[in-house]
């Protein structure tokens, strides 16, 4: 029975859609608009790490089998990822007078302009790091759960992030600021707060977990000029699904949509229109689409919409 | 309004022959709150009746209900004798009720005259078809809307601004368009939500005229309004709500002078 | 049609502007100016591309006709985002349905169908371009403008998994290849190409211009494509300045007012998401027997952005600027190409390419990316917004008694009809 | 050079191209409650916005306390002691009163919890509700958060922008009562109103603006009394 693993494994990559979600709803309600480059803020992250790990290398011992050298690269993957996106708000975003769907059409071009550069720099084939790659935990197969330590380290990381997220929102003045100026931006301006720092830190922190989403990301699969963009649909359903804007949204809705993906493997032994080509001419009667894997990122779409058409608003609805 | 729209039972309910607008038990919540509760009246024919209520009696909310905005929860609402409960907001319209909104609603990009024309109900070349089949029936229409448009730009004195553009005119002056404009639409009842919040007094005679002058010529109005000499001048009779439900009606002056209202809104300065 | 001149109060420098009859060129904005100078650059060059025999006259005409298709691409998606405001992030799609419906029917290689006449490929493609459109319009049309973007984006996607996957249907990643071209079977034209004499024509000494069969049938293709965009360019201007184009730019500025005043406001959207689609559809049937295969390549969401670029850069809204973005996005999108290749491709459709020496693939998206964002900073509303008044044009003349004391912003005396 | 705590000279202004106010000049004095009244459009709230530095004056001066603050941001305004409660929206409905109050008090350095607990004891009504979403609260309890979000700081002048808009008449006669109130803790109030009879009532002073500039001036019961005005403006 592999179902155990497929939750592992739909455990590690909700890890990597929650990431990308939060700083994708954070963004939505601070900033305003539905950012179409926050996959490719993503692919930045994961580039500038593959970079640092080239040069630092192994660097000393290992935790969870990571070498030291991968949290450094870590470190420098998040820093890119900011670095690129307050440069894209300073020169690109705010000096724009447009209005979120405006913004939102801009940042396809900002999205293009990144995976641009990515893919002449490095070339549009796929990549790793030079990490050797681990077995899985001993410990664990005999249940039928092939992770490996790696893995574990995305999800604790990824938790630990998220933890701090959290903290910062609820129990500090920044986040209560973060808060009252994405409920209300003009009153937050009015009482004082210096809306623009506020904004600023949305977009530290939004590409701050995106880069560290995309380091994990080119850590769990491999790394591309795509892998960013073809994650955005993924985590916009994950969003959707949760209630744009809302943050504690954004994380279950990622953790959903990391786990339908992951366990669509199931559905495999599905055929849908089963022989409906028995009732057409000129089509084969066999013909019938069978989900298989390649069907994952289609689930999660379908099921996004069958969830607007029911809850427009999301699963949760409300704003942060 | 053309016969065909109307053939509904109006002949089988002779007493709603007096009654354009019957609401009945309406109920709306929304999570925890509840917006409107069990409320109950009748609007008659040839009336300007007045909706008042402190604020959060959910006058609003009535008005989203009657008009097909929100669904309700519970009760039902007759236009014309016909039941429109959960109907589209179209459907109503097509029953001869029309309402307009509390904040102006301006149209980008086009002058204050096309923004007229859109008022006009199943005009043929709002059929994708017709367009192409019988473009002389559209072109007709076209001309004949226009022209009423311009008919009643110059009733209401607003010709001069036919060819702004829309979004360059004030506030009240687009108050008085979007009461122009319903009328272009015919209609037998016509709810007014706050015709003149935020408009200057001059204006606010004006669009007092000019209801009650489309009043005598037959249109039924249900308004919400905040300001009490300018509601207890025109309507008869006036409904207050207060907290989701109908708390009294009858005429101004008694409804002026009823202490349950005195205490729930209009306190000792009026 | 300068209407100014029959009336008595206007300023006097507004009449001595009317007497003058500054002619076409002065009547013109500054925008549109600046599109007709380009325009006309663009064509010289062109011709001395040609003339020089730096543009192959075949390879040529197919730059025309995928002008064409994106002009189409963008004509759809004007009459969806530029009419009343729907995001639609799956034109990909719609020409994706479009060029397999075509291919499927009428290409020898097709799995299901095959071998039919383009016309029942036609049809088919429409057919299934409507029921796409209406599949996708259900959910998503009642949604907020930026869910309809992110859920579209997302359905076309599923769209192209399923023609990627679905390989008993359609070849997978093999694509569809033997397609006819689109008059085959028809009297006289499917056998013009070959019937045409070769021609040399020499414009320059030395270098002549060599019109053969592929020459022939690429004109024919460009008759096609020419036919498809007059057809639509004519619908679309005739319902855009109609009561049904009013009810669109009113949903477009406020649906809730549209629904006010009794307009069944969903059934309009949709009806504007089906019209576009179909449009976006007939590009795609246009590609099929243009590039004679498909692949799901084609179906690629750059695809979606190219004539997004297109729209914006036009001035959504606006169908000439519609058609003026197509045709520029294909410079685009051809120029790149061009700039890396010195030598002229050269072939029977579908066109082969050698291999470039720099892969204009993030080239190309750098440049799109680029122009998005300095069009979304620097003209927003596009080269050519739509600036006029729109009423139908034979009741204009005759119910207005009053000349416009002032006009919309930046519209002419008098233009309230070409 | 005056003991005016706050005054406007000669100030255009507007939104975009637009112009709304031409050459205007008023003033307010410590502890005074100055009313705006006048026309729709006349260019009332954008007094306030042009003072509160939401838009910038295009000429003239805002002056406060003898300092040039025309076009400094809202954000540092606040720091300098005027506080602005706007028309709608004026409360972060998600937040708690508690929550919504601290963020009237993000610019104060000391003494928040405080001045906190002194608008609790002054405004019971908060106090009760203090860990509930503001949004749960009513239209006039509403205005009184915003009111006391704003005096969190504990500003020389407040700019309120039409405290009655959209109040039943016995509530926005409430809110009137607290605006008096407020006054009396030495805070000098510039309001606009559109019930300018009531405004005017609790008043000082009043200026009534037409088309961008002060058309008359006086105190409010002189301006009450005058029949021209009456007629004109007050829609008597």
């Amino acid at each position: 029975m592999p179902l155990l693993e497929y939750l592992a494994n739909g455990l590690v990559f909700s890890s990597i859609i929650v990431l990308g979600s939060i700083g994708l709803s954070l963004i939505y309600s601070i900033a305003g608009f539905a950012n179409f480059a926050h996959g490719d803020t993503m692919t930045v992250g994961a580039y500038a790490a593959l970079v640092t790990f080239g040069t630092v290398g192994g660097l000393g011992g290992a935790v969870l089998g990571l070498p030291y050298g991968f949290f450094v690269a870590l470190l420098v993957g998040l820093s890119a990822a900011v670095v690129v996106a307050l440069v894209t708000e300073r020169f690109v975003y705010k000096p724009l007078d447009v209005g979120s769907i405006g913004l939102l059409i801009t940042s396809i071009g900002v999205a293009f302009v990144y995976r641009a550069v990515v893919q002449i720099r490095f070339g549009a084939d796929f990549t790793r790091y030079g990490i050797q790659a681990v077995r899985p935990i001993e410990a664990l197969v005999p249940y039928g759960i092939r992770v490996t330590v790696h893995d574990v380290a995305i999800v604790i990381s990824a938790f630990v992030l998220v933890a701090g997220l959290h903290v910062l929102l609820q129990h500090t003045d920044l986040g209560r600021k973060m808060r009252a100026m994405a409920d209300n931006p003009d009153l937050a301006r009015v009482s004082g707060i210096r809306t623009n720092r506020i904004k600023l830190l949305a977009w530290v922190i939004g590409a701050g977990l995106a880069g560290a989403g995309g380091v994990f990301l080119g850590l769990f699969n491999q790394l591309a000029p795509r892998m960013g963009f073809n994650l955005l649909l993924l985590i916009f359903a994950a969003v959707i699904l949760g209630g744009i804007g809302s943050v504690y949204g954004a994380m279950l809705g990622g953790f959903l949509i990391g786990m339908i993906n992951q366990l669509t493997p199931i559905l495999s032994d599905i055929r849908l229109l089963t022989d409906f080509g028995a009732y057409l001419p000129y089509v084969p009667d066999s013909v019938g689409i069978t989900i298989g894997i390649e069907y994952a990122n289609a689930i999660a779409f379908v099921i996004m919409v069958a969830v607007l058409l029911v809850r427009p608003n999301g699963i949760a609805g409300e704003a942060v | 309004m053309s016969e065909s729209e109307f053939e509904f039972d109006d002949d089988t309910e002779t007493s709603a022959d007096n009654v354009v607008l019957r609401v009945d038990d309406l109920q709306k919540r929304f999570g925890g709150l509840v917006a409107t509760d069990h409320a109950t009246f009748e609007v008659e024919r040839g009336t300007i009746t007045g909706l008042i209520g402190p604020n959060g009696a959910g006058k609003s909310t009535i008005f989203n209900l009657i008009s097909g905005f929100y669904d309700p929860d519970g009760g039902s609402v007759e236009v014309n004798g016909v039941d429109v409960t959960g109907a589209e907001p179209y459907q109503v319209a097509d029953h001869g009720l029309i309402r307009t909104f509390q904040t102006p609603r301006k149209l980008e990009g086009m002058t204050v005259r096309e923004a007229m024309l859109v008022g006009p109900r199943n005009q043929p070349g709002e059929s994708f078809i017709k367009l192409f089949t019988s473009p002389g029936e559209v072109g007709e229409h076209e001309s004949k809307s226009l022209a009423d448009a311009q008919r009643i730009l110059e009733e209401f004195e607003l010709d001069h601004l036919a060819t702004q553009p829309a979004t360059d005119i004030s506030g009240g002056q687009m108050k008085l368009v979007e009461l122009a404009r319903a009328m272009l639409a015919e209609p037998e009842v016509l709810l007014l939500d706050e015709p003149v919040a935020g408009v200057n007094p001059t204006l606010r005679k004006d669009l007092a005229e000019q209801i009650r002058r489309l009043n005598e010529q037959g249109t039924t109005f249900l308004l919400i309004e905040h300001d009490m000499e300018f509601v207890m001048d025109l309507a008869d009779p006036v409904i207050v709500l207060d907290q989701g439900s109908v708390l009294m009606e009858g005429p101004p002056q008694r409804v002026q002078s009823d202490p349950r209202v005195i205490e729930a809104y209009l306190g000792g300065g009026t | 049609m300068a209407d100014a001149s029959t009336d008595g109060d206007v300023p006097p420098e507004a009449d001595a502007d009317a007497e003058d009859d500054p002619g076409y060129w002065a009547s013109l904005t500054v925008a549109e100016k600046g599109v007709v100078a380009f325009i006309g650059l663009f064509a010289a060059l062109l011709v001395a591309l040609l003339v020089t025999g730096g543009l192959g006259p075949a390879y040529f005409l197919y730059i025309v006709g995928l002008a064409g298709m994106y002009a189409l691409l963008s004509f759809g998606l004007n009459a969806q985002w530029g009419f009343t405001g729907l995001i639609n992030f799956s034109v990909a799609a719609f020409f994706g349905i479009g060029a397999y419906g075509a291919a499927l029917m009428s290409g020898s290689t097709s799995p299901i169908a095959g071998g039919f006449n383009p016309m029942y490929g036609l049809v088919v493609a429409l057919v299934a371009a409507a029921v796409l459109a209406v599949i996708i319009g259900i959910p998503t049309l009642r949604l907020r403008a930026d869910y309809l973007a992110i859920a579209s984006l997302g359905l076309a996607e599923v769209v192209r998994l399923v023609i990627l996957n679905q390989r008993e249907w359609t070849n997978g990643s093999a694509g569809v290849r033997g397609i006819p071209s689109f008059f085959e079977g028809w009297p006289v034209l499917s056998t013009f190409p070959e019937a045409m004499p070769g021609l040399e024509i020499v414009v320059i000494p030395g270098s002549p211009i060599l019109l053969e069969t592929s020459f022939w049938s690429a004109l024919l293709n460009v008759a096609l494509v020419l036919a498809f965009v007059g057809v639509s360019y004519f619908v679309l201007k005739r319902a855009h300045r109609s009561p049904w184009g009013r009810v669109l730019r009113t949903i477009r500025s406020d649906e809730d007012l549209a629904r006010a005043l009794g307009k069944n406001t969903y059934s309009f959207k949709m009806q504007s998401f089906v019209l576009g689609s179909l449009i976006m559809a007939l590009a795609g049937v246009f590609y099929a027997h243009l590039n004679l295969f498909v692949s799901p390549g084609d179906l690629d969401p750059i695809t979606t952005f190219y004539v997004w670029v297109a729209v914006i850069l036009g001035g959504s809204g606006s169908n000439r600027g519609a058609l003026f973005g197509g045709v520029l996005v294909v410079t685009i999108r051809e120029g790149t190409r061009f700039l890396n290749e010195l030598q002229v491709p050269v072939g029977i459709s579908p066109v082969r390419f050698v291999e470039l020496p720099i892969d204009p693939a993030p080239m190309r998206l750098l440049l799109i990316g680029v122009v998005i964002i300095l069009v979304m900073r620097f003209r927003p509303q596009g080269v050519l917004p739509p600036q006029r008044e729109l009423i139908w044009p034979s009741s204009v003349d005759e119910s207005t008694p009053k000349t416009p004391k002032s006009g919309v912003r930046e519209s002419k005396a008098g233009d309230t009809d070409e | 050079m005056s003991d005016h705590v706050l005054s406007l000279s000669s100030v255009d202004s507007g939104y975009g191209e637009v112009q709304v106010l031409d050459d205007l000049t008023m003033h307010l004095d410590a502890g005074e409650i100055v009313c705006l009244v006048g026309p729709n459009g006349a260019g009332k709230s954008t007094v306030l916005k042009t003072a509160f530095g939401l838009l910038t004056p295009w000429e003239g001066t805002v002056d406060f306390h003898g300092r040039d603050i025309g076009g400094m941001a809202p954000e540092d305004i606040v720091r300098e002691g005027i506080g602005y409660v706007p028309q709608t929206d004026n409360v972060f409905g998600s937040l708690t009163i508690d929550e919504n109050l601290r963020m009237g008090g993000v610019a104060r350095s000391e003494g928040l919890g405080e001045v906190i607990t002194e608008l609790y004891d002054r405004f019971p009504i908060l106090d009760e509700k203090r860990s509930a979403k503001a949004r749960t609260l009513s239209g006039g309890q509403r205005q009184v958060l915003a009111f006391a979000r704003a005096l969190v700081m504990e500003p020389d002048v407040l700019l309120i922008d039409e405290p009655s808009a959209g109040l039943a008449p016995n509530t926005a006669d409430e809110v009137f009562e607290d605006v008096v109130a407020v006054n009396e803790l030495d805070t000098a109030i510039l309001m606009v109103e559109q019930n300018a009879t009531k405004g005017l009532n609790i008043s000082d002073r009043g200026y009534v603006l037409d088309q961008g500039t002060v058309a008359y001036e006086g105190t409010a019961d002189g301006l009450l009394d005058n029949e021209e005005v009456s007629k004109l403006y007050l829609g008597g």
